[in-house]
């Protein structure tokens, strides 16, 4: 078992991450969002234990559900509003939105929408930092769903991350669902994690209600990514409690599911009050804090300019002048 | 009835219809039906034709080439037109390339929800048709209307080489008309359709731009007293050159107006094909409005600022008419 | 120990197939063939055993190195001088060449170039057949070799065949070298059979040396996957003992590799000739026959005419009127 | 010094001159040192800096992406720019879009060896400008001299904008200059480069092209006594529209050369960039000479069918100067 104060730091980020999200959602039906909401409800146990081993300096690619790893990497609820609002303050610039956000210089990758197209950029970082003598012991952490598992993006970012042996940890959380389609149509074998040894990974499974179990299997994986032990996959076994946007009723998923997969939440504030590692006023001024630490943040980016067409800059190119561009020493 | 109940519709035929017919996409079948909800009922009555496809677009482009070269009718359904991306060399290199390296049709259907909407952002809200028509062998249509939505879908099935429908995902929800297919008038499948008759200048355009036009159309007449023609191009790739230079041998001035990107693509071979082969009827330089050279933006006002709006479209216009 | 005709009817495959490679080699010295030529040598006993595991009405993907399946198929000396020659009578009426060759309804699919993107055709030959209830026990056979396999398009592919459980035998040829390029710089698992269970494939491994070998794993490949087993996999262990094309001369090659892999071809002559399968003068019989059986084929290829430009048509499209084409029932 | 010499030269210099650079592609490490042997001898001169990738094309451009952001300064190379349409999300996607969307830029390089050869066939002869400057955010170059393939691969790595290069495999071995670094003259990465002054009409080609376009420039001083100017483009994206109309404004007449698919791509852009802002002078029609719309044919004889050749440019250029 991991020492208390991790423990309650996970509890925090999950907390943290679940009023983000709730905060998010209710912005989508009040309309203040444009475009899609997505939520990261039932993963933060997952996302969270991940993004608590990640230390400055590594790169993490997040998936569409990582609002619990990013908050523990060092996002803020502050960067979280301001690009879901498309402020001209915020990482995008109102360029782009919702889980878009990244920032290169925080190791937080703005990933593209199509699945599966960050994990060479990760690759690329690390190989990068390997080539020009820094790669220390920093890692890259790849997430990813089980139905992105199956793009060939992903799957020749892993042929070379395997040839490479970088120090990755490929953080797999299987929902059940990818969108509406079950988990039965994205594979067929056992579990992701008989898709490791091809490519030449560890593999650690977990159970992804189980907040204890998340961190367990995550301390193990990124400690051997850091010491050089190669690249490392984590499967999480756990339900989407969302649909797949917050326009998605999740109709689809059948009541028994429901009843098979508990709130990794709740279950976990449960067993840290019943093992006496946080009190049951912790938790409720936990929540309060953290509600209000997201709403001081929207208030924040809510005060804040928008993106605006009529002055900020259209240029595609960063270089001012291509047409005189010259190679000089 | 709306367009994308004319698409419903269409696809229900088609299953009814044409038995060598089934469909592969994401999320497609029921109770869930699709992102867009496109085929919404129809895995429950056609069971087994209605197919889930795993997150692979590349694979869905390649199932779909061979089961059209076995004999079968796929439909494929992406998400969203941007992930096609992914199957960019099977759609290029395979699907477009087959007949004529072997002799042998490939009746495929692709199934692309285009265009922009507000907060879609660069990911979810371009136009694929300028890499689509670049490359020789694909067939690209792009309806805007209601009865295209319906006919060029079955037009598209019918056809024996690989067909792309750009489907506007502004209309599917936002256009509505009292289409009866019994009744409606049926172009072919590569037509141009005139929606509107002027005397001053030709406004050619596509997909959900179509509608910008035919407002902006209005505005110059009953505002500036400027009649403009309105071209549907309909079908990108062949183009209905004949239809195209008659126009502008009517009107002498062309304006080209699309959502996609600035360079190349559709926009540029229309106008070089007025340039090269109706240069004798131009009384003004021929004069393209496109998006913006950048991604598409997310934010609202900026994505309202890429596009060429109705007030851009009829300044344009003027000075075309001016000239 | 396969019945004694199979395996002299895989020798005979596999001198063929050698004399054919042979030939295409000196055509192309004597720069009687535009463009590249790639030879399959030391690849004949596998190759040519999985092409006699295939039967009429099955559908093949070959990949670059399958003459011999090619011929156990049903592929003739005739169709390949045709086609390398660019004659307007061969398969590919000169548009495309050398072993892009194939024919749609022979079930021998002629290949684009790019590696991997025809594994996904051969399963929806598949999927139409199943839905149209034709698929009966015919198979799909996809080859490949070690350096494809890290290709984004077979991998999807696989996972659709996994998915829906289709007829699939991949034959994957683990030559040492995908072109210049060792194995060790194309997968960091064991050998590529570790990659089955991730897709859900069965897996046999062979010594793609040794004919038997060959001949029994795939068997065994193809039976299951009829018998509605689900996909397998084969992985042969061999080495290239040619360039990547005539151009290559391989010397990137060490030779402690060489002598580590035999020729399959005289061992198994030599296995057959020991155990009383085939006498010395048949297997000097069969060369000679195969020989001039491709003389043959050479000189009615050469007799016929070439591609014109002048006359033959360039259309893309198979519609003659898509103008006015439409849906009519 | 040989075109391919040229690169080779340059590669060196990139190594030794700029840390932060690393080369990546298929088998370009010693002792085979590239399929074209445009690497031969690097890896062994700077060990570690030249890998050999898998057979991972979207990975490849993923990979310099991440690289690139880092802070590296990588270059990858194709084997055949065909084989690039792997990579296609990843350079239209992900490279051109990043700067735009993050503000941080991404300095990466793309060699791709382009263009036909007899015998190639429809996959190793592909051009593929058409799609890399459809999309916004790609700089793409096609040096088609020798000093320009040494200094535009050169300048591509002094960018900090993501750079396509379309290297020709024909001009590999088959161009030959006395060039000398120290000496040549060194032109900006956007530049156009008027490659023969002429009176009578302008041929705007690029890559392999401009030498056919010479030739029949020379053909038609010497038969015809007409006096073609010849533009090389350069630089496709962004283009110098400055030099392109200033030569239009001289000549009058546009003649546009290029062995790529004929539907949209660079030459409908330079066409359409011609007639909307150069129509005042222009005393006849613009036209293109393309490649046949169909894939790019194996047999030699078909090949040379399907591209534009001299007698062609020629005929093209009599028509257009007698208009
Ligand atoms: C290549 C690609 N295809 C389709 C989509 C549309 N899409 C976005 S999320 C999603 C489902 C992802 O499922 P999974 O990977 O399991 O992640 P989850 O949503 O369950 O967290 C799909 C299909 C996409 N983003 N990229
Ligand atoms: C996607 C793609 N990238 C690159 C190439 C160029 N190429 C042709 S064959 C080959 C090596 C293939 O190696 P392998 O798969 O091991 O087969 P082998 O040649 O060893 O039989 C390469 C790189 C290609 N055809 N397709
Ligand atoms: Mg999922
Ligand atoms: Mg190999």
């Amino acid at each position: 078992m991991s020492d208390p104060e991790l423990r309650r730091r996970l509890y925090r980020v999950m907390v943290l991450a679940r009023a983000c999200d709730d905060r998010v959602a209710a912005l989508k039906a009040q309309g203040e969002i444009a475009g899609s909401a997505f939520l990261g409800r039932g993963q933060e146990a997952f996302s969270g234990a991940a993004g608590l081993c990640l230390r400055p300096g590594d790169v993490f690619a997040p998936a569409i559900r990582d609002q619990a790893a990013r908050l523990a990497f060092g996002e803020t609820p502050l960067d979280v509003m301001r690009v879901v609002l498309g402020r001209r303050t915020g990482w995008m610039r109102g360029r782009d939105g919702n889980i878009h956000r990244g920032d290169w210089s925080r190791g937080i990758l703005p990933f593209i929408s199509h699945l599966g197209a960050m994990a060479a950029p990760v690759a690329g970082v690390l190989l990068a930092r390997r080539l020009g003598g820094r790669l220390g012991d920093t890692v890259g952490a790849i997430a990813i769903g089980e139905g992105g598992m199956n793009t060939g993006a992903l799957h020749e970012a892993l042929v070379v991350i395997g040839v490479e042996r970088l120090p990755v940890v490929l953080l797999v959380a299987d929902n059940c669902y990818a969108y509406s389609t079950p988990r039965e149509r994205s594979y067929a074998c056992r579990d992701l994690a008989e898709r490791a040894a091809g490519y030449g990974f560890a593999a650690q499974r977990c159970d992804g209600t189980d907040a204890d179990d998340c961190l367990r299997a995550c301390q193990a994986a990124f400690a051997a990514a850091r010491r050089g032990s190669g690249p490392q996959m984590v499967v999480a076994d756990l339900l989407r409690l969302a649909g797949h946007g917050t326009h998605d009723d999740a109709s689809y998923v059948p009541a028994e599911l429901r009843s098979r997969y508990g709130d990794c939440l709740p279950l976990f504030e449960r067993t840290l009050i019943r093992e006496g590692v946080l009190s049951a006023e912790e938790a409720e001024r936990t929540r309060a804090q953290c509600r209000a630490e997201v709403e001081a943040a929207l208030q924040q980016a809510r005060s804040e300019p928008a993106a605006d067409a009529a002055t900020d800059e259209w240029r595609v190119y960063s270089e001012s002048d291509l047409l005189n561009l010259r190679w000089r020493r | 009835m709306k367009y994308l109940e004319a698409i419903r519709l269409a696809l229900g035929e088609i299953l009814a219809e044409e038995p060598r017919a089934f469909f592969y996409g994401q999320d497609i079948a029921g109770p869930f039906g699709g992102a867009f909800k496109a085929t919404k009922g129809l895995s429950e009555r056609f069971p087994g034709r209605v197919l889930n496809s795993p997150i692979v677009e590349d694979a869905m482009a390649g199932l779909a080439i061979g089961a059209a070269m076995e004999g079968a009718r796929p439909i494929i359904e992406y998400q969203f037109a941007d992930f096609a991306s992914i199957a960019f060399n099977q759609l290029v290199n395979h699907a477009a390339t087959t007949y004529w390296r072997t002799g042998r049709s490939c009746p495929l259907v692709i199934r692309l929800p285009v265009g922009g909407t507000p907060g879609g952002g660069p990911f979810h809200c371009q136009m694929p048709e300028g890499w689509l028509t670049h490359h020789p062998g694909l067939v690209v249509v792009a309806p805007a209307t209601v009865a295209d939505a319906y006919f060029m879908l079955k037009d598209a099935v019918a056809c024996r080489d690989p067909v792309c429908v750009l489907e506007h995902k502004y209309l599917y929800y936002h256009l509505e008309s009292d289409f009866d297919p019994a009744t409606a008038e049926h172009l072919g499948l590569g037509r141009a359709a005139l929606r509107r008759r002027g005397e001053d200048l030709t406004i050619i355009s596509w997909s959900g731009m179509v509608h910008r036009a035919l407002a902006a159309a209005a505005e110059l007449e009953s505002a500036h007293g400027i009649a403009a023609e309105v071209l549907d191009l309909r079908c990108l790739k062949p183009l209905d050159a004949e239809s195209i230079l008659a126009s502008l041998a009517h009107t002498g001035r062309v304006l080209i107006v699309h959502e996609g990107f600035p360079y190349g693509g559709v926009a540029a071979e229309v106008l070089a094909l007025c340039c090269e082969r109706g240069f004798a009827w131009l009384d003004a330089p021929p004069q393209r409005l496109s998006a913006r050279d950048t991604p598409v933006p997310f934010h609202p006002d900026l994505f309202a600022a890429y596009l060429p709006d109705e007030r851009a479209i009829v300044q344009a216009a003027l000075e075309l008419a001016s000239f």
